[in-house]
């Protein structure tokens, strides 16, 4: 970190570290937050354990087909077990997960762990790509259209924006597929390479998936970080200071106001994450990318509990570790909040 | 006007605040009053004053129990409100009544004034409709509106001066014995603060009310208060009646604070800069052993750090504070004028000179 | 929520009364005008269209197949919007497919706004044990994908119009909570909450006197942007075959049976599409208008 | 930094040199266009300061005080319609470019502002905050631009200024980073020192060690101080000369003994009136005029201040009194002042 911290440890080091870091907010925020997050899973699972089980139809009937006899579908409900009560199968699968066992899928003899252990990479990259592309697109067009406000740029990406903001992933999908995989023949339509093959293949499938997802985050944040960083240069008394000390508006924009707008931006991120996963079992859909979310949907039409339990949980999982990433990201770019308040 | 009945006493108030720390950890137990103790007689106004940070704003909080406060007892006309909740409260908070610091937050902005006046009526059930609007009326009169053209309006059609009196409107609509008001003219321009402070005046003698009033300005106080306490980090520093209090402070603090309050007369002039007083308030999550004030007082010694000096009576209804208070001088001028703190006290000895390296 | 500690002790200072002078040229607020007023007047006309015309005027029905129509391209004399390869009137499906998408769109946001926006309210105008319980079975909610209760809703209720709007509304409850719950921390200490309360006014009253008149402008912007998800959602549940089934007329479903015939006729899809889009714009533009006109955020 | 060079090619302006004033304000109009109407912030306003003044400028909210003080640091929002005139040096800075008066900010006229709450960028560390008014306008390195920063923390008498230079604003107290500012203000030894009510938001206590500290620097480098306050008192322990101002008008202006010693214009006198003094006694009434100042919006025919004159005739409301000086150093806008000791 800074050099003053260093010269101030430096006298006390060894111990005094390991006392730093006990200490450290960070730390303490991220127990407290796994720690709160283990209640809300528990929930998670439970809540889509009942809601499978309470609603109607079962895996028996929806895997064996509509031909298939009682007695077929009874010998089958209780292979699966699937014939004991509500809270006994719960507890089973409960205890397992508590002993890192997942259980198996009812589908096929795959177990549920090895089957996200294939799909999650994929959902992953998807996400994290599409992230990157938002931000290397929208962080530069935020900050031009808020040196200018109303301005051409701010203008058109004003209507842009809503545009993107507004158009469906699907509709989305199909027109880019249209244009760059059938007419321009640029990226193929469906399929997937993973990143083990080839590299330039893996790209190559999976940047029309990915630009889809961005799409509408592109829109929403360029239009949240302009709007932020408009209201900071406009009621923050710290950009007055700085003109009054003669400083250019580009440094005041870039140098003083984006910093504080990520801290806004940041807590829209945190909030649609859940939301932006969601997001990709509709583009997997699309693409036919073998995902989380494209098993998902097999899964549910299936009623293979199990599988939907553990992606499910894994869903829930990733939601917690990004919201407490997001709070962690706070600490760094908040000074207020890495530092425990020294006065009031 | 003070006859002397005791109507609010409030014993050893203490209240706190935990503070976090982002994502919910504990980051330590703020004590913002620490052991508050006074009474306010019936007719009387009681300033209290001290800087940001004091708690004077916390003490009115918590004597309305808003929140209640963690310990310590609020005994108004007769009843420990403390002990009180729900409906029991309800009934015994109606004659005590709050006027807060900013008129514009104090008023929901989709309110009309009259519904807004109207309101502690419609809570307590007071009258039917026709009764409670000729009482709106009345109050707005009182305070110095017209009900014809301001009572249709909100809250940001209004100035601030107008809005300060549609609050005291409000505080008054049941009649009640004290109001407490929490730096109610602070935010206001000097000729509207006058024009407030003269309405709580006019208010004082004709309805016998009692104020609690909160302020930090030393000279606003003088101006509406019976009996003036001075607070520093949650303490009580001094108590006493306002003129003996600003002709001769007992406590060092009090005599910073008057000494430092710029005088409208440049006769006066730059008063002696080590008679500032030098230092930052300490962390109110930490605050200094002993004496609180003890880390910038000029005449803090070894038994300062050690022990708490209790709030004691010194001369008759002196009460200070300190183990080394200012020394009383003799009576006050004949003539009853008060001389000018400034000038009268200010000579050396008082105040040893100190290097001016500010912490 | 965390106390900051400066907010216990610190007083602000009365602002300068001209700071707030000079905000807005006339230019620019007859230009936010115009971003509420021209989508509010298109909304309307589709509105009109979709639920009032088709009551004064005769138009083909959008589940009669006409066999000997089928495949008409635009404009076609009494198919405006020429017929599908079913011979399904396109312009007929579209206005009942809007009724769909708005009707989905407005209980969706309805039942959220109600539900979700007294949840949040409460719990964060309760506070302490009220607000733990009622949060953590939020987080469990936000934490949970959702769109996994949206699909298993449907997928075992059955494919229909009110199923869609159950599935869609796990998505909007949560969200209104969380938007009430923020908006409220930030009221509840106002000092004319607190000025409310010990004038000795009810816990209810204030909630629904005080509170909510004030949530309102923030609540309903955000329906609006939400309506505009809501139906971009409902597209994406026919789309995925889990949402209102075919042969009722679906912007959505419109769109997924038109998906085969893409590179022969577009306009199967593209004509659904643009509707669908235009909507959404609609709504979200009035939306941000209006979140700018009321100064939330 | 673009303008670092700019600085060093263009030499500092001399300011003990030259007949004229230092800064030179004349007839200043500042009109903000709104929807609501035009309002007249300030209505034409003439003064000037000379090396090493103390002005004070006081005035109640909405007199232009604060407005004219923005305009003089050409800091104020593009809204604002700007006309008269604002010498530096002899120099016009009314209708500069923004580069010109980049330049001009920072380096001939600094500025202390109303809220050290907020005049600080919470996300930059407070030496870095020094660090760039420097090099804004100086052309030195990081490692000088660091060293002139703790030195000019020392000098606002911040203890321990190494430590303190990677602090940021919420680790101190109001106090310390008022002080922050006015080192920040300081930094490229302006000619012209503004304080916009830089003590308002601090306690008494705070006020007295920050307005000495002010007035020390001033003493030190003999710039010119002018403090912009509602507070007489404030100006009548402080500034050498005061100008009252109402209704973006200019009143009164007089050498701050006189001034208080007899005051011409009722305005004055009812705002001296208005004030609780520490000397009054308890519970009396205080001596108040009625009315509201004028609406901005119209320019009024007479005097401003003639609806809630107590010396009010007819002429006053046919037509505004000009400015004019009556004295050695004594001006006053008003057809019926007060004569010499009347109106205490």
């Amino acid at each position: 970190m800074s050099t003053s911290a260093s010269v101030q440890s430096v006298s006390r080091s060894g111990s005094a570290f390991a006392r730093r870091l006990a200490g450290s907010p960070a730390l303490r925020l991220s127990g407290r937050r796994l720690l709160s997050a283990i209640p809300v899973l528990w929930g998670v699972t439970l809540l889509s354990f009942l809601m499978l089980n309470a609603l109607p139809g079962d895996a028996a009937s929806a895997l064996l087909g509509i031909n298939a006899t009682p007695a077929e579908i009874r010998s089958f409900s209780i292979k699966l077990h699937l014939n004991e009560p509500l809270w006994t199968r719960y507890g089973h699968w409960l205890a397992g997960v508590l002993t890192g066992n997942l259980g198996t899928s009812l589908a096929s003899p795959q177990s549920v762990a090895s089957i996200i252990g294939q799909r999650l990479p994929v959902t992953l990259e998807l996400v994290i790509y599409a992230l990157i592309i938002t931000f290397v697109v929208s962080v530069p067009l935020a900050v031009l259209c808020a040196r200018w406000p109303r301005g051409v740029i701010d203008q058109s990406s004003l209507v842009l924006s809503m545009a993107s903001i507004s158009v469906a992933p699907y509709v989305l999908g199909l027109f880019l597929v249209i244009l760059f995989a059938v007419h321009w023949s640029i990226f193929p339509a469906i399929g997937y390479t993973s990143l083990g093959a080839s590299v330039a293949g893996n790209l190559h499938t999976m940047t029309l998936p990915s630009i889809v997802l961005a799409i509408p985050l592109i829109g929403f944040y360029t239009r949240f970080l302009r709007a932020d960083l408009v209201e900071q240069m406009q009621s923050e008394d710290y950009v007055v200071t700085a003109r009054a000390k003669g400083v250019s508006e580009w440094r005041i924009l870039t140098r003083h106001a984006l910093r504080n707008s990520f801290i806004g931006l940041l807590t829209v991120i945190g909030l649609n994450l859940a939301t932006l996963i969601g997001a990709t079992v509709i583009v997997e859909e699309i693409f036919s990318l073998p995902g989380i979310g494209f098993e998902l949907l097999n899964a549910i039409s299936n009623r293979d509990v199990p599988v939907v339990e553990g992606i499910v949980l894994v869903f829930g999982i990733a939601v917690v570790l990004a919201n407490l990433a997001t709070d962690l990201l706070y600490g760094v770019l908040d000074p207020r909040i890495r530092h425990v308040r020294a006065r009031s | 006007m003070t006859s002397g009945e005791v109507l609010l006493e409030v014993h050893d108030l203490v209240q706190e605040f935990v503070l976090r720390d982002f994502g919910g950890t504990k980051g330590g137990v703020l004590q913002a009053v620490a052991g508050v103790s006074l009474e306010l007689h019936v007719g009387e106004t009681l300033g209290i004053v001290g800087e940001t940070g004091s708690g004077k704003s916390t003490l009115a909080r918590s004597v309305i129990q808003a929140p209640p406060p963690k310990r310590g007892q609020v005994i108004f006309q007769g009843q420990d409100l403390v002990k009180l909740s729900g409906r029991a409260l309800k009934s015994a908070r109606r004659n005590l009544q709050m006027v807060f610091q900013d008129p514009f937050t104090s008023l929901d902005p989709r309110w009309t004034v009259t519904r807004l006046v109207e309101e502690p009526l419609v809570a307590y059930a007071e009258g039917d409709r026709q009764e409670r609007r000729t009482r709106v009326s009345e109050l707005l009169d009182l305070v110095g509106l017209d009900p014809e053209r301001h009572g249709g309006r909100h809250p940001h059609e209004l100035s601030g001066g107008q809005c300060q009196r549609v609050a005291v409107a409000r505080a008054l609509a049941l009649n009640p014995k004290l109001i407490l008001c929490d730096e109610p003219v602070s935010s206001l321009d000097v000729l509207v603060q006058a024009q407030v402070l003269n309405l709580f005046e006019k208010l004082r003698e004709e309805l016998g009310l009692s104020y609690l009033f909160i302020a930090h300005d030393l000279a606003l106080v003088r101006q509406v208060s019976d009996r003036v306490a001075v607070m520093y980090l949650g303490k009580l520093c001094e108590v006493g009646p306002v003129q003996s209090l600003f002709a001769e402070p007992l406590h060092p603090y009090t005599f910073a604070l008057l000494n430092s309050i710029p005088s409208p007369d440049p006769t006066v002039g730059r008063r002696d800069t080590a008679s500032v007083i030098s230092g930052e308030l300490p962390s109110p999550l930490d605050p200094p052993s002993g004496c609180r004030f003890r880390t910038r007082c000029p005449r803090a010694e070894g038994r300062c750090a050690a022990e708490v000096p209790e709030l004691r009576e010194l001369t008759n209804g002196r009460f200070v504070a300190c183990h080394f208070p200012l020394p009383a001088r003799e009576a006050v001028a004949a003539d009853g004028k008060a001389p000018d703190p400034v000038v009268a006290v200010a000579p050396a000895p008082l105040w040893p000179a100190e290097p001016n390296g500010a912490g | 929520m965390s106390v900051p500690a400066a907010d216990l002790l610190t007083t602000a200072p009365a602002q300068d009364v001209l700071g707030g002078v000079g905000a807005g040229p006339r230019v620019r607020s007859r230009l936010r005008n115009l971003e509420i007023i021209v989508p509010g007047a298109l909304l309307v006309v589709l509105l009109f269209f979709c639920f009032i015309w088709p009551l004064l005027y005769h138009i083909p029905s959008p589940t009669v197949a006409d066999l000997f129509e089928v495949n008409r391209p635009l404009w076609s004399p009494g198919h405006i919007l020429g017929t599908d390869a079913v011979g399904y009137d396109v312009m007929s499906r579209i206005l009942y497919g809007g009724r769909v998408s708005f009707e989905v769109a407005a209980a969706v946001q309805a039942i959220g706004l109600v539900v979700g926006g007294l949840f949040g309210m409460i719990a964060a105008y309760r506070g302490g044990w009220t607000e733990a319980v009622l949060m953590r079975i939020l987080d469990v909610f936000i934490a949970f994908p959702s769109l996994v209760l949206v699909l298993a809703i449907a997928d075992s209720l059955g494919p229909s119009e009110t199923h869609v709007i159950w599935a869609l509304s796990a998505f909007s409850i949560p969200a209104f909570a969380r938007v009430a719950r923020a908006a409220t921390l930030r009221l509840r200490d106002q000092p004319f909450i607190v000025a409310a309360r010990l004038s000795g006014t009810r816990t209810w009253r204030i909630l629904l006197q005080h509170l909510a008149p004030n949530l309102a402008p923030q609540l309903l912007t955000f329906s609006l942007l939400g309506a505009s998800l809501t139906i971009i959602l409902e597209g994406a549940l026919d789309f995925l075959g889990y949402g209102v089934p075919p042969p009722t007329a679906t912007w959505g479903n419109m769109i997924a049976t038109g998906q085969s015939f893409i590179s022969v006729y577009p306009q199967y899809v593209l004509v659904p599409s643009v509707f669908l889009v235009a909507t959404s714009i609609c709504l979200n533009m009035m939306g941000d208008g209006l979140r700018a006109r009321w100064g939330v955020r | 930094m673009a303008s670092a060079t700019a600085a060093g090619d263009a030499a500092p302006p001399d300011v003990r040199l030259g007949p004229s004033p230092l800064l030179e304000v004349s007839d200043l109009r500042v009109t903000f266009h709104s929807r609501a109407g035009n309002v007249y912030a300030v209505q034409g306003i003439s003064f000037s300061i000379e090396p090493g003044q103390t002005l004070a400028i006081i005035g109640e909210s909405g007199s232009g005080k604060t407005v004219s003080a923005q305009a003089m640091m050409a800091i104020l929002p593009r809204t604002a319609h700007v006309t008269g005139s604002i010498r530096f040096n002899g120099e016009e800075m009314v209708g500069r470019s923004e580069r010109e008066l980049r330049d001009y900010r920072g380096r001939c006229v600094a500025m202390v502002f109303q809220n050290p709450e907020r005049s600080l960028n919470p996300t930059m560390r407070v030496g870095s905050q020094i660090a760039e008014a420097i090099t804004t306008h100086l052309p030195l390195d990081r490692k000088q631009a660091h060293e002139r920063a703790i030195e000019l923390l020392r000098m606002v008498r911040i203890p321990a200024p190494e430590r303190r230079f990677y602090e940021y604003p919420h680790q101190l107290s109001g106090g310390m980073r008022q002080r922050v500012v006015i080192a920040i203000a300081l930094a490229c030894g302006p000619a012209v020192l503004i304080a916009d009510e830089a003590t308002t938001a601090l306690d008494v206590t705070t006020q007295a060690q920050i307005m000495d500290l002010l007035l020390d620097l001033q003493e030190e480098t003999g710039t010119a101080l002018l403090m912009i306050s509602h507070d007489l008192g404030l100006a009548a322990s402080y500034a050498e000369d005061v100008i009252v101002m109402y209704a973006g008008k200019v009143v009164e202006r007089a050498p701050t003994k006189e001034l208080f010693a007899g005051v011409r214009m009722p305005y004055t006198q009812a705002l001296l009136d208005a004030i609780p003094r520490i000397d009054t006694q308890p519970h009396v009434l205080l001596p108040v005029i009625g009315g509201r100042p004028p609406d901005l919006s119209v320019i009024p025919a007479g005097c401003p201040f003639a609806p809630r004159c107590p010396e009010v005739q007819q002429d006053c409301r046919d037509q505004a009194p000009p400015l004019k000086q009556h004295e050695p150093e004594r001006w006053w806008a008003c057809w019926h002042p007060y004569r010499k000791g009347a109106g205490q």
